[in-house]
Parts: structure tokens; sequence; C-alpha cells
């Protein structure tokens, strides 16, 4: 922490700090849920649940993440030293990086998942099944699952979005400032997906 | 924004970017969906004091109907009436004006935050008027009953969406994103935008409660917002978060929902005991006591209110030992408020008080809020509540606790800003009749519940014929009482439209200070043009300075002078 | 606000992704080699460690006045808060449906 | 206090005592702010030239007035605490509980009680249990004097066992059995209603506890065996 005083905090770096909060909360929410239901139940990291998810898969996105938080790092430095041009270069690689986590969790991982019968509307999975079996709380797993993935994923268009708009905005190089902006929400991405990485590819 | 350009109608007032236009967007809104909420409850009560009998565009109640009524009589008036009026209306005015701020940190986020409350208005109407009707789960709206009603598992994602819980869980979704991203203005316009020379202890009471009021809600907002997407999915996508059968625990979605809606009731308490206290010192002409203690009492109580939130579930079959831990915390809430009532109580000694309409409603806060005050110990203390759960006991307290806090705190900071609003005095006369038929009905409505309670009395019962205990004379008779009594309330609420016309069109011209109050907003014209201030004002000292001896000439000393 | 004074140190990002990259391939090496209570304690540590590198590091916040940590390190409290709240009643209850 | 319903268990005394003492401590913390406040503003309303004292009160000669009552009610806060805990760890806390006489299964459903008596084994939670609803006029008996404990379920929705002579509520969950315990202290026929709000029809889901002598018990235990249908309880 530094000896800066509250009111010297520029006001759009201060209300993104706010928001980055009442996300956290938000993720929070979703986080705590799912991690009592993963101590309830040990089926969850059975074959049939966080068994079937792809590690590799999984490690190759978060490296992408981690390396679109990079770009997005070495655009502020840019900004910093009011170099607009190199910013939005890298801040289109930011997106381009964004985009293919997104590919290859939604045009690969989440079609793979369907061919083996995992979806979020179970209710395939789990005709006839008996109240409190194995396959009903392993269905539970994909419903959390989809829930949350699909909660970052949207997490990420926006952030993406984001960027864009301040791509769009400072063309003419003002308004550099909004590169730190959109790095912070960028960066609350890649806060939520270091969570989410572990709890559902690595505790099995 | 100081500069005065020439605005079309719709950017003044459509598509304002003005906090205060938008402060009277929220403001009516709210008081509309009020006198909504209001209705509805003068038609179940009516359905109860008088089982079948046929209501106005309703119809005779049955199990279904008289549900949907007391579920969105609670969802109105919590989220559509008390939010946008006490939290949105009031911080949007008077958070700029008070620091001296020309307008809000962020107006564009401002504009925006409305407007998708305004959708989320929408919404809520649509979520009526869906086959099947409105949600009729109880405004808290525990699963499985509100995960299956008017659920066709096989109907697929959009009939199941068009349904009315589902809309209404929408509604409230977004309205929570609305107050979310108003609430990040007001932290951030009350840190960044503060008066030259206005140090943290010199902000008035009220704006402390506001920011603490908008932390309390970002923080305990999240579960419920997580929480509330489960329940969406667990009616759409045939998901299981709440299905027993599938491992899931309705259990989970108590906790997530009280997690935040205890929080929620400090969210509206704390702006509410905030314009009181911001009118007790101007009606006494004397400093508001132990001021500083108040605002650091205020920040412990923020903080408590976190930690309180099981105590909704005592009989939900939660941990015993969790919930002994809940309810000494609940006991442990009543010190900071105490302290709070104390002190305002203590600022009455030795002042030149005058009753002015403000003042009146704000003496009807006291004295109302500290029968709910009491009554809340009763339900705190789990081994009574054990008891009093769910019954008519409980419906008095919290209404003796929220009609107070919103009604009477929101009607006091409209009689006391309203000059500053439009410009024009509100008409006492008509003010004190309006405060006296509400507080009459009140108490003829709230305060023989609390004996019906005590006897057993359980809610949410639309017809109480097959229970012989509550078909007793002396019950029915409080049943008709409580009858009139909202009835009296209801009738009471045309004087304030009555009054507003009148007044907003033809009443007496207010200066720039009609209360001679300290204050920086009563610098500003009244009401204040676009970028409220001609010239920035200064602060030099607290807000409170009322016949301070070192000042000679008035009994006041405005913040801005020297 | 481009005309603000930025008090941001300057930070050798490369380096601390690497140290993030660590982090992580202990993670999955843990996950493959370990098992039971071990793995688990393992990652959740090694999880809140990375948490706090990103937080503090990545997002600069070590370099936010006191009042902006404790918003933030205040949501994080919170949920945990919940999450010990909420364990009694969910974890150790068994599961008991009746037809 | 007379306002009550008459009390038919064990615990309703503590529970009454509780109530009681909240009542005067919190009646007495109303009236005497109450005087204050209003002493306060009838004694210094408006005069003509007066002018109102400048109390800030920030020093303690003035702040007393306000710190020495809020130590009081922090004590009263205490006692109502200690109290509390002590009437809640009697009635809830498992540890705590007496050793049960008698289990019952009281299971909620869409709208009506079901109650499920052990069977000839005279064990609950086996194959042979009984169960008898408003289907076959049953209700809930259960033997005066004994401690009965109540295995609290749910097929369905969320419903709250609520019977008011015995002070006592608890939610019925499905996917989950709590056990709570009465101890009925005289005969009788008393209403057991829904709190808890579980659909359209919430308002009439209404049956009996009936509470009778050991013997008239056993009595109705037998003919129960021998007459009603077998349930078969899936819990695990």
């Amino acid at each position: 922490m530094s000896d800066v005083s509250i009111e010297k905090v520029p006001k759009g770096r201060l209300g993104v700090w706010f928001l980055i909060a009442g996300e956290l909360v938000i993720f929070g929410g979703f986080i705590a849920a799912y991690a009592l239901a993963r101590f309830e139940y040990p089926e969850f990291g059975s074959k049939e649940a966080a068994g079937a998810l792809n590690l590799w898969v999984g490690v190759i996105n978060t490296m992408i993440l981690l390396l679109s938080n990079w770009t997005m790092v070495v655009a502020h430095d840019a900004a910093l030293e009011k170099n607009a041009g190199k910013a939005r270069t890298f801040m289109w690689a930011t997106i381009l990086l964004g985009l293919i986590f997104l590919g290859i969790k939604i045009g690969y991982e989440w079609p793979h998942d369907f061919a083996e019968g995992h979806t979020i509307s179970s209710a395939k999975a789990i005709a006839g099944a008996e109240p409190g079996s194995e396959v009903m709380k392993t269905s539970l797993f994909w419903n959390y699952y989809f829930l949350m993935t699909g909660f970052h994923g949207l997490h990420i268009l926006v952030g993406s979005l984001t960027i864009f708009g301040v791509i769009v905005s400072t063309s003419k190089g003002e308004n550099l400032h909004r590169v730190e902006l959109a790095g912070a929400y960028w960066h609350l991405v890649e806060l939520v997906w270091v969570i989410l990485f572990p709890m559902f590819y690595l505790i099995k | 924004m100081s500069e005065h350009h020439e605005q079309s109608f719709i950017s003044k007032y459509i598509f304002s970017l003005d906090h205060k236009m938008i402060a009277k967007q929220y403001t009516l809104t709210g008081i509309c969906f009020a006198f909504v909420g209001g209705l509805f409850a003068v038609a179940f009560r009516t359905q109860l004091a008088w089982p079948g009998t046929s209501i106005p565009f309703i119809g005779v109640l049955d199990g279904m109907k008289y549900n949907m009524l007391v579920t969105n009589h609670a969802m109105i008036m919590f989220f559509w009436a008390a939010m946008p009026t006490l939290i949105a209306g009031l911080g949007n005015f008077l958070i700029p004006l008070m620091l001296g701020a020309d307008d809000m940190a962020f107006p564009l986020l401002n504009m925006m935050s409305y407007w998708i409350f305004f959708v989320s208005a929408v919404v809520l109407i649509l979520s009526f008027m869906m086959p099947g009707g409105g949600a009729a789960t109880g405004w808290t709206m525990y699963p499985p009953l509100s995960a299956t009603i008017f659920v066709d598992p096989d109907a697929g994602l959009i009939k199941n969406l068009f349904t009315g819980p589902s809309l209404l869980i929408l509604a409230v979704a977004l309205e929570f994103a609305s107050i979310l991203l108003g609430g990040i203005n007001f932290l951030v316009t009350s840190i960044n935008m503060r008066a030259k020379g206005m140090k943290l202890l010199d902000v008035p009471v009220v704006v402390w409660m506001l920011n603490l009021a908008t932390v309390d809600f970002m923080f305990s907002v999240g579960p419920l917002i997580a929480g509330a997407v489960m329940l969406l999915f667990d009616r759409i996508f045939n998901t299981g978060f709440y299905d027993p059968a599938r491992g899931g625990d309705p259990i989970l979605f108590q906790h997530l929902f009280w997690f935040f809606g205890h929080p929620e009731v400090y969210v509206v308490l704390l702006p509410g005991l905030g314009i009181v206290s911001e009118i007790i010192p101007v009606f006494t002409r004397k400093p508001l006591f132990a001021s500083r203690w108040v605002i650091i009492m205020a920040v412990a109580s923020a903080f408590i209110a976190m930690i309180v939130w099981a105590h909704h579930q005592f009989v939900a079959g939660i941990d015993p030992r969790m919930a002994e831990f809940f309810s000494i915390t609940t006991i442990i809430i009543s010190i900071p408020f105490a302290f709070i009532m104390f002190a305002v109580v203590a600022s009455f000694f030795g002042g030149q008080i005058e009753v002015k309409t403000p003042m009146l409603w704000a003496l009807g806060f006291i004295t109302m809020f500290l029968i709910g005050g009491v009554t809340g110990i009763y339900n705190g203390s789990a081994g009574l509540d054990m008891y009093l759960h769910d019954s008519y006991w409980v419906v008095a307290h919290f209404h003796y606790t929220l009609i107070p806090i919103v009604f009477f705190g929101g009607m006091a900071g409209i009689y006391y800003w309203f000059p500053k609003a439009t410009g024009r005095m509100m008409s006492e006369g008509l003010g004190k009749i309006h405060f006296w038929g509400t507080i009459i009905g009140l108490n003829m409505f709230a305060f023989p519940l609390f004996f019906s309670g005590l006897n057993g009395e359980h809610r949410r019962i639309f017809d109480y014929a097959a229970y012989q205990p509550m078909m007793a004379d002396w019950i029915i008779s409080i049943r008709h009482t409580a009858t009139y009594g909202a009835m009296i309330i209801a009738s009471s609420q045309l004087l304030l439209f009555l009054n507003i016309i009148i007044s907003a069109s033809s009443g007496e011209k207010a200066g720039k200070n009609p209360w001679k109050a300290n204050t920086l907003e009563w610098v500003a014209d009244s009401p204040p043009p676009h970028g409220n201030f001609a010239t920035p004002p200064a602060c030099y000292r607290g807000p409170y300075e009322y016949s301070n001896p070192k000042r000679s000439g008035s009994d006041f000393w405005p913040q801005n002078e020297q | 606000m481009a005309d603000e004074k930025d008090y941001h140190g300057k930070q050798n990002y490369i380096m601390l992704l690497g140290v993030i990259a660590v982090l992580l391939v202990g993670m999955v090496g843990i996950s493959i080699s370990m098992t039971g209570s071990n793995k688990v304690i393992g990652i959740v540590v090694l999880g809140a460690i990375q948490f706090y590198v990103v937080l503090a590091n990545l997002m600069h916040l070590k370099y936010e006045p006191a009042f902006i940590n404790l918003v933030a390190y205040l949501s994080v409290v919170f949920i945990l808060l919940f999450f010990f709240g909420v364990a009694p009643d969910t974890i150790m209850v068994p599961l008991a449906i009746t037809k | 206090m007379s306002i009550l319903p008459e009390a038919y268990s064990s615990v309703a005394p503590e529970i009454e005592s509780l109530f009681n003492l909240i009542f005067v401590l919190t009646t007495v913390w109303f009236f005497v702010v109450l005087i204050a406040l209003f002493y306060g503003l009838f004694t210094s309303l408006k005069k003509q030239g007066g002018k109102a004292k400048y109390i800030t009160g920030d020093d303690w000669a003035q702040s007393k007035f306000i710190w020495i009552p809020l130590v009081l009610v922090v004590l009263c806060d205490f006692w109502i605490d200690v109290k509390t805990a002590h009437v809640w760890s009697t009635v809830e806390i498992e540890a705590e509980q007496p050793q049960g006489d008698f289990d019952v299964k009281v299971v909620g459903r869409q709208f009506y009680w079901e109650f499920v008596y052990p069977g000839p084994d005279g064990k609950l939670f086996t194959d042979d249990d009984v169960a008898v609803s408003d289907g076959n006029d049953g209700e809930l008996v259960i033997p005066v004097g004994k401690v009965t404990k109540l295995h609290l379920t749910s097929a369905d929705v969320l419903h709250s066992f609520y019977v008011r002579q015995f002070r006592f509520k608890n939610d019925a969950i499905p996917g989950r059995i709590i056990t709570r315990w009465v101890q009925p202290t005289k005969e009788g026929r008393i209403e057991l209603t829904c709190a808890e709000i579980c659909g359209p029809n919430h308002g009439t889901m209404r049956n009996w506890v009936k509470i009778v002598s050991q013997d008239e018990f056993d009595k109705f235990i037998k003919g129960l065996n021998g007459s009603s249908e077998k349930v078969s309880m899936v819990t695990h």
C-alpha cells in the first residue's frame, strides 16, 4: 500500500475498483455455492463429473488467458508513455486472445461435453434415476460447471467489448487513462479464472 | 457540466443527465409504485377482514390470487418503492448538493441506472400479465416452491421464462444492477467531489448514511444475484441447484437470500435515520448531540448488519449452534441503534423547537421506530422466535420498522427538501393532516396485530375458517380494525398527491434557505440550476453549528461562510 | 482525467507472468501426483497465492491507497464469512429423501 | 401471559418466562425513552426571543447522559442473550435433548400432513413403517408425559410444523430430516398448522395433534399395525 490519499485517486479508477469489488462478491456467491456442494459430494470428482473434463485443454486455456493479461499490461505501459499506437496494437492482441479462449471453451470443450451427454439441462441424464443417486449428483456438477464457465465467458465477452470501445475512443490518442480501466476489468476476468480453473479441473 | 446550454425537452426531462432531474424521476416512480403496493395491501386486507368479498378489478380472492398480492406487495414496497425513493432518489438529489459538487461523478452512468430501473419496473408489470398470473411464492421466493410453480419441465426455455416468477426474478436482478451502478456513483462522488476544505467529519450525517447503505448493498447483493440466477436456471433450464433429489439444497437459497436480505433492511434504514438526524438540528436550532459518535455507531451497525442474516432462519432447520451465534449478534446490533436514538432524543433538550411538518414526520419516525426496535428483540431472541416466527407478531414488527423508516423518513425528507427541489413551500396544513392520518392509520393497522400474533395467528393464510382458535370474536375484530387502518393509511396518501400538485403550482415562494439551515444545498438557488452552484462553495466547519455563541447575529452558521 | 499524476510503479511483467505460470504448473503437478486432502489443501494454498499475486501486482492493488485495498479485500472476507456461515448447514447434513 | 394460548408442552413455561423477561425490559426502556423524548420536546418548545443552548455532546460532562444508559442497555442485552441461549439450547441443540421414548416421522405434503409410525418391529425408518394422513383421517397421536421425537421432513416444498400450544415451530424441508422433540403435559386435541407458504392451498393445510394417555396410545399403535396399508420409506 502506498501513501497516496484516497482523494488523489482519479474517479474513473475509483469507480472501476468499486465495480470490481461488486463483481467479486457476485462471483463469490457462485463460487461459495459450488464449493459447498463440492465438499458435500465426493461424487463431483468422479469420472462422470470433474474427471470427464480435459485437464490439458484447461491448462492451454489458462495459459492463453494469462498471455492476454500480459498483452493488456503492456498496452497499459504504452498508454502511460502516451504511445497510443502501441497500446491499441496490444489491446487488439488482448481481444484476439480472449476470443481464442472463448473459441476453445465454446467451440471445443462444450461440444465435447455435450457429445458425452453432459448438458446444463440435465433432464435426459437423470431420467428415471433414483433420487439422491450418483447420476443425480454428477448432473448437479454439470449444472454448476456450465453455469459458472458460461458466466465467466460472458464477462470475457463484456471485457472484450469494453476494450474495443477503448480502442475506438483512443483512436485520436486521447482518453489514454481508459486503457487502464479496461485493463483492470480484464484482470478481474483472470482473477476469477484462477479460482474457477482449480475448482473444476484440478480438484478431482 | 456547469456551462448553461439550451436543452431540448427530451434531454431536459426524459434522458436527462442532471442529477436533480434523475432524482425526481426516481422519486416519482417510487411514489407511484408505493401507491400501487398500498392498494394491493388494502385488497388482501379486505379479503382477510371479510372473506369472500369481491374486490374491484381482481374479484374474489382464492389462495393463489391472495399469495400473488402478498408477494408483490412486499416486492414492490421494498424494491420499487423504498429503494428508488430513499436510496436512489434522495441520494441523487442530496449527495452532489450537500457536497457542493456540480453533478454526480458519472452523469451518464447515473442516467443509465435510472433507465435500467425503469426497464425492471416494466418487466415487473409484465410479470403480472403472464399466464397463471404473477409470482405467488412469498417475497422470499423460497425454492422448491418458487423453482417449480408454473414450470412445465417439457415446455422449454421460452415458455418457462414467460411465467410470473421467472420475470419477477429477472426484474429484481435488473433493479439490483441499477442500484449497484447508482451506488458506485454515490461512493465515487462523495469521496472525490467534496467541496474545498470539507473533511470527512464535516460531511452531513445523511450523506454518510447513504454511503454506508450503498456499501452494505454492494457487499451483500452478490450472493443474492448468484442465487437468483441459479433459481432462474432451475426454472428455465431444468437445472437442479435447489432440487434435493439431485443433491441441491433449498437451505442454500435461504442463506443466499438472507445474506442480502438482512443488510437490505439496513440499506433502507440508514438513509431514513440520516434524514431524521438532518432535520432534528434544524428545527431544534441546536447541534446534533455527539454527531461524530452517531457516525461511528452507524459504521459499526453497518458492519454488524452483515453478520446477522441467519436470524431469519432460526426455525428453518439450520444448525442450532449457528442459530445461537446469530441470535447473539442480532441482539448486539440493538446497541448502536440505541445510541443513535439516545443521541437524537438528547438533542431536544435546551433547544428552541419549532414543530413544522418535517419535524412532525421526524417525531413520528422516532416514536414509531422505537416500537419497531424494541419488538425486534423478541424476534431476535431465538428461543422466542421459535414461537413468534411467521406469525402476525412479525408482520406487526416489520411494519412498525419499515413504515417509519421508509414512509415517515421519506416523507420528512420530501417535506423538508421540496422547497429546494421546486422553489415553493409545501402546504403546512395539508401536510399535518396527511401526517395524522398516516400515523393513526399505522397504529390502527399494526398495533392490534401484535396481540393476534401472540395468540398464534400465522401469516399468509387467505381464509382462517379452517382454524377454530383464529375465529374467536376478538381476533376477527382485530382483523377488521387492521383493515380499516390500512384503508386510512392508503386514503390519506391522496393528500400527499394533492399537496404536491397544489404546492408545486401555487405554493408560496421559498427563498434560498427557508429553514435557515447550514448544509451546502441551501447555498444554491431553489430550484438549483443545471450545474447547481454559481461559484463552487468552500467548506469551513461541520454541518450542525446552530446557536453557536461564537457566531453573532443569526443562530445558524452555514458551512460555506467564514 | 488524462492529466492525472500516475503513482503506479513500473514492474517486470515478464517475471510476474513467470511466477503465475510456475504456480500454475505447481497446481497441475499436485493435482496429478497427490491424492486426498493434501491435494486439496495444496491446490487451495497455491491458488490463494496466485489470487493474491494477480490482485496485488497484476491489478496494481498494492499501489492503491489503503481504502481501496480495504474495499477489495473486504469483498473476499465477506464471501469467506458467507461460506463458513453456511457450511454447517449444507456440508454436514446428510441427504435424506422422502418420496 | 394470558394472551398466549394455553400451554401443552414442557418447554412452554421456559419460553413464556423468556417472553416475560424481554417484555419487562423492553417495555421499561420504551417508556423511559418516550418520556425523555416528550419531556425534552415540551420543555424546549420555541419561545419568543429564546435562544437555544449550544450543546455539542462531545465532552464527557454532556455525553455521559447517553453513555451511561447505553451501558445499561448493553447489560440488559447480555441478560437477554444468556436467557435466550439457555432456552434455545434446551429445546433445539441435539446434545442437550432428552432421550426419546417414541419416534414419529412427520412428512409435509402439498397440502396435507402425513404421519409415519414405526411398524410391528417398533423401529422407525424400516420398510414396515405405517403412514397415516388426511386420506384415512389420521391425526398425530402422541402419548402424554412422554418425550416424543419428531423427525420432520417434506416430500415436495417447504412446510412448517407449527403447534401453538407447544410454543414450537420448525420447517419441514425436502432432502433432510430434522429431529426435534416435544413432551406434552396434558391430554387434548389441538391444531397442527403449516406456517411456511407452500402453495395456493397453504391456507387449508391443517391437521390435529391428539395427546392421549399411554394405554390409549398403545391401543392406537396396535390398531394401526393391524389395519393400515404399508408404505416403504426411501431414506439414504
